[in-house]
This record gives C-alpha cells, structure tokens and sequence, in this order.
C-alpha cells in the first residue's frame, strides 16, 4: 500500500495533490476558497483566462468588443463539448452568468459579477453582457466565471450537481470522497488537447508538516502553503524542488486613523518610518516576498512604481511619537490565527523600539472579520491584512479597504474618494493609472496602511514536475508536466 | 432492567437536549457566517442582503424554534458552505471516526488493561514503576509533537507507513496509537486502581486459601469484578475518542468528525457543528447504556435486580 | 410515676425496597422509657433496632405512628420544636471510628453542639469541652488531638462526651460496645452506668448481646423481624422469658463458663432470618419457631401482658 | 491425647519492618480436636493463621519458627507445593463470609475450585457438602451468587469449599464474628460436629470468651504477638495462670453477675507493634507488674497441668 | 504512612523546583524573553553573543529560548493551577450540593453534568474561545468552565457515601445546619479523592492548553507558554530540535511528575487501598 519513490519512475498516470483542506463545493458559483478552486476549475472552462504572464486570453471566447461603455460583445468558440458530449452553446455561457447573478441563488460570489445586468444570446456563437456603468474590472472578473452547462444543471437540480458536477474542462469529477479526497479524471475529448496526467487526486492534508513528509515519502507530488521556514531543510532533497511565486496579495498592516493614537498623522507616519521591511522580509521570510511600496502588486493592474513608502527611519519614527505625545501608547491590533504571527511579533517589537506599545487581540477569523468590518472601534488601531480580490485590479483592492462608506475602510478622504470613483467608470487604460497614482500617493502620505511585502505562494514538489505557478494562485494541471 | 433502561433513555434525551441548546446558542453568540460567505470587497447591503437570505436575521428564538421543528422531523438541514446536506456531510465522516475511535480504544485497551493489571498484581516492585513510566509517557506528551515525530520517524525516516490519510488499514496505525496513548494511560490507572482494590480482599484471600495462584485468582476471580469501574470509564472515554481526536485528526489528515467540527466552527457553519455535536452526544449515551447492561452482564447482583 | 421521657406508639418505618415492596423495617412497635430508666432492645441483626433508634432521634422520618419527647408530639412539630427536642435527645453510635469526624478535632467536636446552638463559645466553650472531656475519663488537654491518635474505647468516650454536651434527657444507645475489644467494653460499660446513675438520665440502649443488656438495663425488649416480641423487666425476662424467641436468643448466647455454657439447654432454631421486605405472614417468626402451629402461620399475635411482661406469643402460657 | 499433632507450631516469629508482629509463638493441634487462639484486636491471630497458609500479606516476613503439618517441615516449601496444600491438607475460613466469596462466582464453583476441578464433573459431590453443612435446598443453591445467600448461608458455603477435600488442618478466622447468636450457635454445631466426625483439627481465632467455653478443647491466650497462656479450656477458665487472662475473663459481662455492678477494668491499651518494649507486653497494664517485668520477657512457663504460662507471677495469681 | 519513598521525594522536589522556577522566572531568566534579534534566528543551543549565551538556544524570532521556557512555566502553570482551581472550586461545590440536598437539586446537577460530558471538552472549548477570544483569563474561564463535570461526580458519590456516616448524623443532632454540615464536616472529607483528580487534570490542563496553542487557540504571542512554544518549533522539528525538545522535556518531566504525585496521593487518601 506504500505509494513510494519507485513507483513515481517512468510515465506518471497519477498526480496526487495535497491540500491544506478539502473541496468544499464543486459546484463553481457557489465556494471560491482557494481549495475548492484548485480542483474545480480543472474541470470547467471560463470565458476568459490569463496566461502565465498574467495577460487576460480567451477561453471559451475567441474576442471580445465593447461597443458602448457598458455593453460587451463575446464571440465563443463552437467546438467545445462537455464532457457527456453535448455542446457548450451561448446558451450555457448566458445561463452561467444568469445563475451567479440570480440573489435566489445565493452565490457568494455575488457581489463580483452584480455589475452585470443583462447576458443574452445575440447570435450562434455569440453572447453580449452589459453593465450597470462602465466597469473596467469586468472582463478581470469573468476570469473566474466558469461555463455550466445548463441542460444538466437544469435536470439535476443545484444540490444533485453540486455532487456530480461536469463541464467542459480538461477533467471530469471522478469521485468525491467529502472531506478526504477528490479524484478527477482526464477529459478525452477536451479540446485544448490531452491532459498530462490521466488521473488527479486531491487529499485533504490540513497540517503543512504531513503535507511536507507526503511529498517527501512520495504520498504527494505536489502540496502548496508553505512558509519561508519550511523550505529551508528541504533544500538539500535531491527528489524534490520548492516552487514560489509572488502572488497578487499584498500583506500589510491597516492603521485606523479614526480612533486612539492612530487617529493622529505623526503616529501612522511614525509606524511607517518603524518598520523595518527589509529586514523582515530577508530574516524572517528568507527573502521569498518582494517588498511592495503600494498597496497592490505588479500581478494587477492600477500599479504604479513611482510612489515609494517611507523609509525605515527609526529615529525620525522616535522623534514623531514624542511630537504627537504618544510615548508608550497603547495600540490595539487586531489579528487571527490566519494572519503570520512572526511578522505580527516583529512589528511589534519594532514598534516597542519608537515607543508605541502594541498588544495582540487575538479573535478567531470570523470574528475577526465581523470587527475589521465593524465599527472603527470594534477594528481596534491596527490589523494585518492579505488582501485578494482574484481580479488583479487595483479597483479590488483600495476601493474596498479605503474607499469611505466601504464597510471596511476606516479611512476617509474627500481627494482618494474622487480618484477611485473615476478609475472605476472609465475603460481607459492611461487615464485610471492616473487616477489611481493620486490614489496611492494620497494613501502613502496619509498613511491609510503600510503595504509590507508582495506575498509569495511557495510550493512543494516532486523535481519532475515541471509547471510555473501564477500569481493568482490558480491551479491548472492542465499547465502541468512529468519529466522524469 | 426495562425500568432502568426506560430512565437511562428519558435522562438521556434531556441531556442531549441540554447539549443542542447550549450549542446552538454559543455558536450564535459567535456571530453568524455571512461575512465568511461574500468575496472581500462585498459591500454592507451585498451582506445584509445574503444575510436575510440565509436567515441570520431573524430573532434568535425564532431561528430556534425552526431549528427544533425541522429537527423533529428528522431533517438536519443543509450545510451553508457545502450546500449540502448535513446529514450526509456527518455521516461521511463517521465510518472514520469510528474507525480511529475504535483503533485507539484497541491500542488503549489492549496495551492498557494488561499494564494495568501487571502493575497492581507487581505492586511495588520493578515492573510496575517501569509500566508507570510507559504508561504515564503517553499521556504527557501533546499529540500535536509526538505526532509529528511518529511521522518523521516512521513515515519518512524508516518509510514503513503511510504519513497521511486514510486509505490503507496500515493508515491506521499510527493515528490509533498517537490517539490511544492518552487513553490508554487513564486505564492503565484504572484498572490497576481497581485490581489493587480487589486484591485486597478477602475473597482473593480466601481463592489462594483453596490453593489457586494469585495468577488464577486474578484471572478467575478478580477481573471480572474489576471490570466494572472500568467499563465505565470506557463509557466516557469513547465520546473523547470521537471528537476529541481534534488535533490527532489534524496531524494526520484522517477526516474524522472531530476535524470536521472544528472546521465547522471556524467556517461558523452552524448546522454541522449541531449534528456532529448531536452524533457525539448520542453515542456517548449509548455507550452509557451499553455499560449499563454490561455491568448486568458482569454483576448478577444488577441482573438480579431486575 | 412521672411522665415518660419518650414515648412511642405503633412506630413503624418503612423504606422504598429496591424490588418494588417496602422493606418494613420497623413494622408497629410500641413502648415507653420513664425518666431514669434504662430499656435495652435487643434482637438480631436486621430486626429493626437500629432503625428505631434512628427514628427516636429523628434521623428517619416515621411512616406510621407517634412519637412522644418529654410529652411533646414529634409529628407535626414546628421545625423550632423539633431544633429544640432534638437537643434533649441525643445519641451513642456504634461504631467509634466513623461516629467522629476524622478531621475535626476531639474539643471541637464535642464543642460543636454547643457552639452550633449558641449555648457557648471562646473560653466558656472550652470549659465545658474540658469538663465533658473530664466527665468521661479524659484529660483536657485531649482536646486538641484528632480522633486517630485514640484507641477505640477513648474514642467511643468522646463520642459520649458529645452527646452528652447538651445535657439531654435521653441518650439513645445504639450498640455502643459492639465494635469495641473484649477488654474495652468493660470500660464503656462501667462508664456508661455510672452516668445513668449520677445523672439520672434514661436511655435507650440497643445491643444484640444479651449479656451487656442484662447488665446495664432495667427493662428490655426484644425484637423480631420489625415488631416487638418481648417486653420485660430484666430479671423477669432473664429468669423466665416468655417468647420462644427469646428463649432460644439466650440459650443461643454463649456463656465465658465452660461448665455453665456446656450444660445449657440448647434450643437450635433451624433456618436463616426472613427478609423484612417480605415477612412471612403470621406470626413472623413462626418460620423458625419449634412451637409453631397452624394459628401462628396465620394470625398475628399482639402484645399482651403476662405476669410482669409483655409477650406477642399465642402460646405463651403453655410455653411457660 | 496420643495421636500425632495435626498441626505443630514452632517458635513463629514474624515482623512488619523493624516491628515483630508476633514473638515465638508455638502450638499443636490433635486430630479431631479444637484449639481456640483468642485475643484482643490487633494481637497477631489473623498473620499468625496466614503465615500457616504461607499467605502473608508481602510486606510481613516470618523470622523464625517451622510450621509441621503431619510431622512434615512446610516452612521452606516452595510455592508449588504449598499451592497443592492450601484447600487440600489444609483449609481456612474467614470473618466475613460474605467478603470472602466472590460476588461473581457461584456457590457451586467456588467449592469445585476447592478440588480443582470443573464444576460439572463434581456436581454430585458439591451437593452432598451443601447437605453436610446443613445448606437446605441444594439444588438450588447451587446455581446462586453470594448476594442470594445469608450470612450464615454464606458461611457454610466457606465451610463447604474448606472441608471438601477432607484437610486434616482448618484454620477458622472469627468465623462467627459477623453472624448472629443463633446462627453462630448452629455454625459452632457444625465445626464441632464436623471435628468429631472427620477428625480435623480446628484452630479457631476468636475474641470472644463465650465462643471458646462452648466449642474448643484447649485454648491459646495471645497477648500483643506472643502466647500468654495454654492449656485446656476448663482449666483456663477455671483458674487463669496469667493475669492477662483472669483480668479479660473478669471484664465481660455475664448472666449470672449482678446488673450494674462494676466490671473489672483492664486499663490502658495494647501497645502497638512499635511500642514493644524489652520486658513482659502486659506490664504496662498489669497490676502485678514489677521491674523484672518491665525488663525481661517471661517465658511460656509449665505449670504442670498440662497449661503454659508466660508470667513471672503466676503462681501469685489466686 | 508518614513516609516518603526516595523516589517520591524526588518528585515532590522536581515539583518544587517547578513551581519556584515558574514563580523566580523574570529574575533568574538570562533574557527578556519577549526580546527579538532577527539576525540570531534559530540559533542552537550554546550560541554564544556579547549579552551571553544562548543556553537553549534561540526561537524563530531569535529570542532566548531558556529564558521563554522559564517564563513559558509560569504560563502553563498558571493556566492548569488556575483552570483547576476554578474547576475544582465549581465541581465540587455542585457536588456537594447534589450529594447531601438530593432529590430534584440532584437531578438537575447530575443531568447538566451529562450534558456537559457528552460534549467534548475540545470541541466546548473551540467554541467559547471563538465567543470569548482567546485572551489569558478566556482561557482559564474555558478551561475552569468546562471541566468541572469531572469533580462534581467524584464529589457527588462521595458526598453521598459520607453522608450516611454517623459523624455526619451526629453532626445533625448537634443542631448545625446544611452549611456547616458541609463545609466542616463534608468537604474535609471528600478533599482527598478530589485531590485526586485535581492533579490528574492539572496534567491534563497543561497538554490541553498546549493542544489549543496548536489550534492558534492557546496563550497568545508573543508571550510564551510550553504549548505555543512547541506548537511554533513544531515547524522546525528538523531544522531546530531545541525548540520542542527543551519545552517538551519540561512538559512531560512536569506532567509525569504530577501523574506520580496523584497516584501516589491516591494510595495514600484512597480508604480501600489503605491496609486493613
Ligand atoms: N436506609 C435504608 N434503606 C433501606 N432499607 C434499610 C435502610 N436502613 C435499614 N434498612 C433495612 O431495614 C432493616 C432493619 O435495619 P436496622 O439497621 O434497623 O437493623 P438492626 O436491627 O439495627 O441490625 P444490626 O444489628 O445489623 O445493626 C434491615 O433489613 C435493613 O436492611
Ligand atoms: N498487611 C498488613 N500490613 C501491615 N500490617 C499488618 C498487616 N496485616 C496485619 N498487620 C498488623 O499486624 C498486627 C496483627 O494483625 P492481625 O490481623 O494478625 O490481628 P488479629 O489478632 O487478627 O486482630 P483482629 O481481631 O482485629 O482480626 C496488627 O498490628 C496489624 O496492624
Ligand atoms: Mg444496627
Ligand atoms: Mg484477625
């Protein structure tokens, strides 16, 4: 019963992939943790993709056009099936959108697809969506808009496809044991061509130190959610290779500047100036992250590479605590188990250093949601944040987490306000850049929150798997090869 | 007997009560899921919205009732994140859980219950302090660690079991040890506790009197009548296994329902946590049953009684 | 003669039985102790003494019947009546080890009905402890010790010091020497006569040893299976006792004089004592009696008087 | 008595740490005959019994003496054949009978386990033994559980499972204690019927002096682990040869002295284990103490007629 | 039986020094065991720098791990001494009250225990922490709140097995009332087998805040208790064996050492095990 290195010779039929966690749906336009994705979206096709350089492509769409602001035209491709054998038409694409839209539904993926109002087949391979107001993140979105096909959907009923789900993918759902494993199997008519691997599982491994010896003994080819530390004995392992990407999330710490001593400029401009980034990132992150400047990274779009953060400067920090009169004040901060308590601790000592005394909240995620999104009380002065909107665009992030009335920005600025409002009706490409330039300079020289690094994804795998991991966190098998 | 098991019953249901309500009500103190179920930039009508939808907003009560009423009619409801239902949701966990429930309680009795017995009948001498130490080791180490190096040495050194899963009856092993290890110590104890106790009287006494060794009375005399406190606390200890084996399960990627909870509850999906709580309860009841009419089997006195 | 210090009339006390019947523990027993005097009860185990020492110092509620303290009907009594009453009445366990709190020392133990009443405290309190201590052959300065460091009759002492810190009325003796050694009990005994006698207080003394009870008693009554068969002045129960029962209780007890013990008639009673949760109809005792006729099995005999004694036996005039 | 000791007692010694439980103790019992051992709580008769058996609690050690079980020196025997002894050439019954059998096991299997054999090969004979100990109704309580039974039921049960195998010893340990008079007085029936019958020599450990007038030949005086006196039992009680026994004989109650009289006291306590001094174990108590008393232990003296005493002053008793 | 067996005597002492070490840790801790040095990660044991030496080495934020073993006694000291304080003070008195009151005060004690047995402590304890938060005095409240069942049924049966004693009737007669029945006269009484299962749970009450230092549940960061320090160097089980080991080693030293005393305190209070 021993899956061992010996077995992994020659050609490989099986690829074996250890989650942190299990599927929680299959069913596309229901869950969209980074789990269920991982596995799902190997079996439907979307509208849209990005390449490996991150480039929106077509998919299911061959192009696209607007012919006015809020209108879009796709034309899809005709020779794609599902994998019963029926064939994906514009009517699937339409029913897809119509079905992710529908509130009776219930999708939580909702509220990135309610800017579309109308999806209708205007042809025999075409389909037209249109919008509420110009929404330039649109197509950024539809990335993650898998293709159901209806007539299945339809017959099963939601609950009964959710366990038996097909598309057009490059695999087809095998079996699902909930909570232990999923298998997929190769889709022999997929129409991108043969899949390298004819069979998938994924297990659910929660502890990242079994997921490791999984990979290790050979149990696993391929695992992901390591942290910098884990790398490091791994090193010198001759069967296996340690893959990194830096990904879309920007980790950084949220100051509210609407209570206690944050409420004061001196005070956030002092944090910023403590915090030694790069030495967080080379000591405790073994330099996998890229330090980032902006609250966003280069994998989205709105980046600019001109605005730089303040530097770290702890005298000048020092000098600005005792300006505001904040020597030893109290601050707040608000974190969870899902945030990484190395750097919380790190920030915390180098705050200790300037004078300002961090003390940890620790909630547990939901709770710590519901108060990051409460009242600027309730969300204390500080809080780590991992920011991911899975649409590479900077409108999914700083419009979210600053724009006032956002539930949880706690930042309010007239100026940054009028900024991201225009970026976000206008299709223009130049002209939003310069929007959000004023926005990210208005948010460094207030110091809304100090961006600290670019997230790096790091993965585990057996050295003959050769793939490129994305920036989005995507997990295609299908971009997957064995070389042994 | 009837009468007793017709009591056990009606107590039973009380207590099960008891436990649905406490959790029902707890888990709604922790605030309710609908922030976990939008993407990160969802605005607040976009959560109120899914939350009026979900039912969060109703009086608590009121969510109360309903949550009785379907369950009277048997119907556990639906998992919120797994759209789902609960029913089968749980139940998929369970042939795992009864399986590492019933590997660990195998590696706890098995290596326990003679340990205990060595101990009390070697009172004082060698043996029993090097049995207290084995023994006594189990139940101080945290499984989080003494897992991680039973994989290491195992799994990845020695390569002889699988490091992760449950797909092989050699997946078993080791899950069953690190989780039987704490058991296994309490009855130790136990049963050395109650041998000791039986030891010391008279009727063992009077066996070697009639020229038994103390190895017979021991085997025909005083197990069985030690075996009662022990069953008892084979009782209690099985709903731990159940649930309990949180962290074991963890470590070793087995889907049990203890694993399945925890989740549950950081996901705050409400109905899980209910069932799960409701299959523990349940079980931890019958097994109290089932050492009721064991001790009728064991003891003629409780037989006789009838 | 002057009012009775207890008077009890058709007790009877039963327990829930674990088979559904009520153990009838104690089953319609009547009788009466004058001041000053002293009434044994005597029986074998299970008969009910105990039970009926319980209820005299109101450790078991009555299910049926009356119970006079100094006049005073105990059924019906005020809660304040009955903290009042039980102060008169206090009582002499059996067993010396557990009857003191191994925890508490011997002054505060003997000091706690006092101090709980309000009666004393501080010094006054030790006073008395030293006096009460004194009064039963110890020294004060036992008071500061813990149960363990005394033998058994020393214990079985403080036992009586404390009940006797309340200057009741009453002291109700439940086998107060049956877990003593041989050469102990003579100590208690001596002890225990001599403070019937200085203080004129009655008792009420439970024993299954025949002897002890001729010894310290001026009446007895003798038990069987919940009911009274025998109520006599000593010296008529000892020289003619009227119940085959009793006869058979004294020629079964086994006399420390070879030559008196080995020619004592011997009346065996063949058979074990019935269960008091389902007592043979009839005479209770008609199962082991080897004077038993049809009527015994039948009708249940009362307690009648004959010559000085009570008897509940139908053919106790032809017994005699 | 011409007959060869059953059981002889030699000089027994045993010690609980540095503490010497009993001191020399030494006895012999006839065939046929009843030898009562009595003394106060505590004084060694139980360990003495157990280390006959050879089944001392762990932590007592025997020091000295030899148990001869018809003339043969067990002391050294090892366990295997001592095991194939106990139940067989010697047996033993117990205080509490209801204690002494396991409330799991039937009346019927603990007397087959007496002759080491399954229960349904020996049927027959077990019931027999159940009439012989006067148990009505064997059939039927045979199948039952100690729980069904009554004290004296159950003692004959214990009496039974002794005497199945016919031993030439029974040791009985306060066999009546826990009973009732009546049915102590029909179990004391039974030994002594079942003495004269089989001709088994009965050690009976008793306290109470009453037990000892009706049943026992000759009796054994302990006092604090070593013997005060022997001799038959008339004599004993006639005129006691160690003031231990004349003080114990003079304190308990009996029907024909005067109600309320006072007892004689013996006062003070047995000294503990550890409390045992160099000279006489009753001097602290005695009212003939002197200091040769206090300093030198006497020796189990014979006084001719037939009795030993271990008292200095013994012939200064009345 | 007022000896102690070398071997017992040991342990007390190892129990002691414990508790002092615990108790003296911020003076007799070579480091500030909050005090990071970024560049000192991960350092074995030994490792010698201008302030000292590392004598356990160094955790992952390069803080002295002898002097965060040494603060981390405190802790997980703490949070069992304190949980079962609680515990012990809950579970006995509804013990009490349920043994000597009986009757529907029973009953409804008897069944909540039931209740709060067939949920398993874990379990109750995730779900008070997500309510509560994580906090020192949350953990001890969780900790305290759920394990009293265990006490209330020893201090049940042996309140009831006291309560039939004569002294507690004497007691009665004497004229004192419900309160001081209990607690002078009861209470002394049932403390030894409570004791009992006092220590065993403390044993337990330091693996379980480490179990729920492993969940991200337990003493938070950055102060150190054994538990949050295992479950952080259980990432480095290869890279920095000193970061379980140590902790561990004083973990299972403390918990065996209490398990001994328990055992050992059993026999000695346990009235059946005491030679007859
Ligand atoms: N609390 C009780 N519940 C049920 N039955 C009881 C209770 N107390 C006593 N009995 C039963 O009542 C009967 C009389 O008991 P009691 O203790 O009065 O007898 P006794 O004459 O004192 O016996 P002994 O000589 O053994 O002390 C016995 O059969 C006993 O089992
Ligand atoms: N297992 C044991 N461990 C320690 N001491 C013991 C043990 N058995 C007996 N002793 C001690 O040995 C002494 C003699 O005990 P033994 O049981 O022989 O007395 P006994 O004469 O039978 O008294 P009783 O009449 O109470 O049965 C006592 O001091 C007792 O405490
Ligand atoms: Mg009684
Ligand atoms: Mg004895």
């Amino acid at each position: 019963a021993l899956a061992g290195p010996a077995l992994a010779q020659a050609t490989k039929d099986t690829l074996i992939v250890d989650l942190p966690g299990d599927v929680a749906t299959m069913d596309p336009h229901v869950q969209w943790d980074t789990e269920s994705y991982s596995v799902y979206r190997n079996i439907f096709d979307n509208l849209v993709t990005r390449d490996t350089a991150g480039k929106i492509v077509p998919q299911v769409a061959t192009a696209w056009r607007y012919t006015d602001p809020t209108t879009i035209v796709f034309d899809l491709r005709t020779d794609i099936t599902f994998s019963d054998g029926s064939k994906l038409t514009p009517a699937d694409v339409v029913f897809s959108i119509k079905r992710i839209t529908n509130p009776a539904f219930r999708s939580p993926q909702l509220s990135q697809f309610d800017q579309i109002i109308a999806a209708d087949v205007t042809g025999p391979a075409q389909v037209t969506l249109r919008t509420k107001s110009p929404y330039p993140v649109l197509l950024a979105q539809l990335v993650k808009l898998s293709i159901v096909p209806q007539a299945v959907v339809e017959k099963l009923g939601d609950q009964a496809f959710n366990q038996q789900v097909l598309g057009s993918g490059p695999y087809v759902l095998k079996s699902w044991q909930r909570g232990v494993a999923s298998t997929l199997e190769a889709n022999p008519g997929y129409w991108r061509g043969a899949t390298p691997f004819k069979t998938v599982t994924f297990r659910a491994v929660p502890d990242i130190a079994t997921r490791i010896a999984d990979v290790r003994t050979g149990r696993a080819d391929i695992t992901r959610g390591l942290s910098p530390d884990d790398t490091a004995p791994l090193k010198n392992e001759r069967n296996l290779q340690v893959l990194s990407v830096a990904t879309e999330r920007v980790t950084h710490l949220f100051l509210n500047p609407a209570i206690g001593p944050t409420r004061d400029k001196r005070v956030r401009q002092a944090i910023a100036h403590a915090i030694d980034r790069d030495a967080i990132i080379a000591a405790l992150m073994l330099g996998f992250p890229k330090r980032a400047d902006v609250m966003l990274t280069e994998a989205a779009f709105g980046w600019v590479g001109d605005v730089p953060f303040w530097p770290y400067d702890p005298a000048r920090a020092k000098a600005l605590v005792k300006e505001a009169g904040a020597e030893g004040a109290e601050i707040p901060f608000l974190t969870s188990p899902a945030y990484d308590r190395r750097v919380n601790e790190a920030v915390q000592q180098m705050l200790g250093e300037v004078g300002l005394k961090v003390s940890f909240v620790m909630v547990d995620q939901p709770t710590f949601l519901r108060r990051r999104q409460g009242t600027p009380e309730e969300a204390l002065n500080m809080a780590q944040g991992r920011w991911s909107c899975a649409c590479q665009d900077a409108d999914g992030v700083i419009f979210p987490l600053f724009r006032t009335g956002s539930q949880w920005a706690k930042f309010s600025n007239a100026e940054f306000d009028t900024a991201v409002d225009a970026a976000r009706v206008t299709l223009d490409e130049k002209e939003r850049l310069t929007h959000y330039r004023r926005a990210f300079t208005i948010l460094r020289d207030e110091v809304a929150a100090v961006p600290l690094f670019q997230d790096a994804a790091i993965y585990l795998a057996r050295r003959e798997l050769k793939w490129t991991p994305t920036p989005n966190e995507a997990f295609f098998v299908f971009d997957m090869k064995w070389v042994p | 007997m009837i009468r007793l098991l017709a009591g056990r019953l009606l107590q039973a249901a009380v207590a099960s009560f008891g436990v649905l309500t406490i959790v029902f009500f707890v888990m709604r103190l922790s605030g309710d899921p609908t922030l976990l179920l939008v993407p990160e930039g969802a605005s607040a009508e976009q959560v109120a919205q899914l939350r009026a939808a979900l039912g969060f907003d109703r009086p608590l009560v009121v969510q109360y009732a309903a949550y009785l009423g379907d369950l009277l009619r048997l119907d556990l409801g639906e998992s919120l994140v797994q759209r789902a239902p609960v029913a089968g949701i749980v139940g998929e966990r369970i042939p795992y859980t009864l399986a590492l429930a019933g590997g660990a309680l195998l590696v706890a009795l098995g290596i326990g219950i003679p340990a205990g017995i060595l101990m009390a009948v070697h009172r004082g001498g060698l043996l029993e302090r090097a049995l207290a130490a084995l023994v006594l080791a189990g139940q101080s180490l945290p499984t989080f660690w003494s897992g991680i190096l039973l994989i290491l040495f195992f799994g990845v050194y020695l390569g002889w079991l699988p490091t992760s899963g449950a797909d092989s009856p050699a997946s078993l092993i080791m899950p069953a040890i690190a989780l039987g290890a704490l058991t296994m110590s309490t009855f130790a104890r136990m049963a050395r506790i109650s041998v000791l106790d039986e030891l010391s009287r008279d009727y063992v006494t009077a066996a070697r009197a009639r020229g038994l060794s103390v190895w017979a009375a021991v085997s025909r005399h005083v197990l069985r009548n030690a075996a009662i406190p022990v069953v008892t606390i084979a009782a209690l200890e099985i709903g731990n296994l159940l649930a309990g084996a949180v962290i074991v399960e963890t470590v070793f990627a087995w889907p049990g329902i203890g694993q399945l909870a925890i989740q549950s509850i950081q996901a705050r999906d409400f109905l899980v946590v209910q069932t799960v709580v409701l299959f523990v309860s349940s079980v931890y009841i019958a097994m109290n049953l089932l050492a009721d009419l064991a001790y009728a089997a064991i003891d003629p006195r409780i037989r006789g009684r009838s | 003669m002057t009012a009775p210090v207890l008077e009890v009339t058709d007790l009877a006390v039963h327990f829930p039985g674990r088979t559904g019947a009520p153990v009838r523990a104690v089953d319609g027993v009547s009788f009466a102790v004058a001041p000053g005097e002293t009434l044994g009860l005597v029986g074998e185990s299970g008969c009910g003494k105990s039970t009926v020492s319980n209820a005299v110092v109101g450790l078991v509620p009555p299910t049926r019947g009356s119970l006079r303290v100094m006049g005073t009907e105990m059924a019906g009594a005020t809660r304040a009546t009955k903290h009042e009453i039980r102060a008169r009445v206090q009582m002499v366990f059996q067993d010396p080890v557990t009857s003191l709190n191994p925890r508490m020392s011997v002054g505060a133990a003997v000091g706690e009905p006092l101090l709980v009443r309000g009666l004393a405290s501080g010094a006054a309190l030790r006073a008395r402890v030293d006096e009460l201590l004194e009064e039963v052959g110890l020294r004060p300065e036992h008071a500061q010790r813990y149960p363990h460091q005394f033998s058994g009759g020393q214990r079985q002492r403080i036992v009586i010091a404390r009940a006797l810190a309340l200057r009741p009325d009453l002291l109700v003796c439940d086998e107060p020497v049956s877990a003593l050694d041989v050469s102990v009990r003579a100590q208690i005994l001596n002890l225990l006569v001599e403070l019937q006698q200085r203080r004129g207080m009655a008792s009420l003394f439970v024993s299954h040893d025949l002897a002890v009870v001729r010894h310290v008693c001026d009446r007895v009554a003798v038990m069987y299976l919940g009911r009274l068969v025998e109520l006599a002045p000593r010296d008529a129960l000892f020289a003619a006792p009227r119940h085959p029962y009793t006869r058979a209780l004294l020629a079964a007890v086994p006399e420390p004089d070879p030559v008196a013990q080995r020619a004592k008639p011997r009346v065996p009673l063949a058979g074990e004592i019935p269960s008091p949760s389902n007592p043979p109809p009839g005479c209770t005792f008609h199962t082991r009696c080897p004077f038993a006729t049809e009527r015994c099995r039948q009708e249940v005999p009362s307690l009648r008087p004959l010559g000085e004694s009570m008897v509940a036996c139908h053919h106790a005039e032809t017994l005699a | 008595m011409t007959t060869e000791p059953a059981l002889i007692v030699e000089n027994l010694s045993l010690a609980l740490g540095r503490a010497n439980l009993v001191d020399g103790v030494g006895f012999s019992v006839a065939p046929g005959e009843v030898l009562a051992l009595v003394g106060e709580s505590g004084c060694g008769k139980s360990v003495t019994a157990q280390a006959i058996m050879r089944l001392l609690a762990p932590v007592i050690r025997q020091t000295g003496g030899r148990v001869l079980l018809a003339g043969q020196d067990i002391t050294a025997l090892p366990e295997r054949a001592m095991r194939a002894l106990r139940g067989q050439a010697m047996s033993m019954i117990f205080q509490e009978p209801q204690a002494a059998l396991d409330p799991l096991a039937t009346v019927g299997t603990h007397i087959a386990e007496a002759l080491r054999r399954p229960l349904r090969d020996v049927r027959d004979q077990v019931l027999q033994m159940l009439a012989e100990v006067g148990i009505s109704d064997p059939a039927r309580r045979i199948d039952q559980y100690p729980f069904e039974l009554s004290g004296g039921m159950c003692q004959r049960v214990m009496i039974a499972c002794a005497l199945i195998s016919r031993p030439a010893v029974l040791l009985a340990d306060e066999p009546t204690t826990a009973l009732d008079v009546t049915i102590q007085a029909q179990i004391l029936d039974l030994l002594r019927r079942l003495a004269a019958e089989r001709r088994t020599a009965v050690v009976l450990i008793t306290h109470d002096m009453g037990v000892v007038a009706d049943i026992a030949d000759r009796v054994a005086v302990m006092y604090a682990g070593r013997i005060a006196e022997t001799g038959p039992t008339a004599q004993i009680f006639a005129r006691p040869r160690h003031p231990y026994t004349s003080l114990l004989l003079a304190s308990i109650p009996r029907l024909t002295d005067a109600p309320k009289s006072a007892l004689a006291v013996i006062e003070g306590r047995v000294p503990t284990p550890a409390e045992f001094g160099p000279g006489c174990r009753f001097a602290s108590r005695c009212p003939l103490a002197d200091d040769t008393c206090r300093a030198a232990t006497p020796p189990l003296r014979d006084m001719g007629d037939g009795r030993l005493s271990a008292c200095f002053h013994a012939e200064q008793l009345p | 039986m007022r000896g102690v067996s070398p071997g017992m005597a040991l342990i007390l002492l190892l129990l002691v020094a414990f508790i002092v070490a615990a108790l003296a840790a911020p003076w007799i801790a070579p480091f500030d065991p909050l005090r990071q040095s970024l560049l000192m990660r991960l350092r074995p044991p030994g490792t010698t720098v201008a302030a000292g030496m590392y004598l356990l080495g160094t955790d992952d934020l390069g803080r002295d791990l002898l002097s965060r073993v040494l603060h981390g006694a405190r802790a997980s000291i703490a949070v069992a001494a304190l949980s079962v304080s609680i515990s012990l003070a809950f579970g006995t008195l509804l013990g009490l009250l349920a043994g000597w009151f009986r009757g529907w005060v029973a009953i409804a004690i008897m069944r909540s225990v039931d209740t709060m047995l067939s949920i398993p402590a874990i379990l109750l304890a995730v779900l008070t922490v997500a309510v509560l938060g994580p906090s020192f005095l949350n953990l001890i409240l969780v900790l305290g709140l759920t394990r009293w069942p265990r006490y209330t049924r020893v201090a049940y049966a042996q309140t009831l097995q006291v309560a039939t004693l004569p002294y507690i009737r004497a007691a009665e007669m004497a004229g004192a009332g419900s309160a001081r029945i209990l607690w002078r006269h009861i209470l002394p009484n049932i403390a030894g087998p409570l004791m009992v299962v006092a220590t065993s749970e403390f044993g337990l009450m330091i693996l379980f805040e480490a179990g729920l230092s492993f969940l991200g549940l337990g003493i938070q960061p950055p102060y150190p208790s054994w538990g949050s320090i295992m479950s952080v160097g259980r990432q480095y089980v290869e890279r920095a064996w000193w970061l379980t080991v140590f902790p561990g080693a004083c973990l299972f030293v403390l918990v065996l050492c209490v398990n001994l005393f328990g055992d050992w305190l059993r026999d000695r209070v346990d009235p059946r095990s005491q030679g007859r």
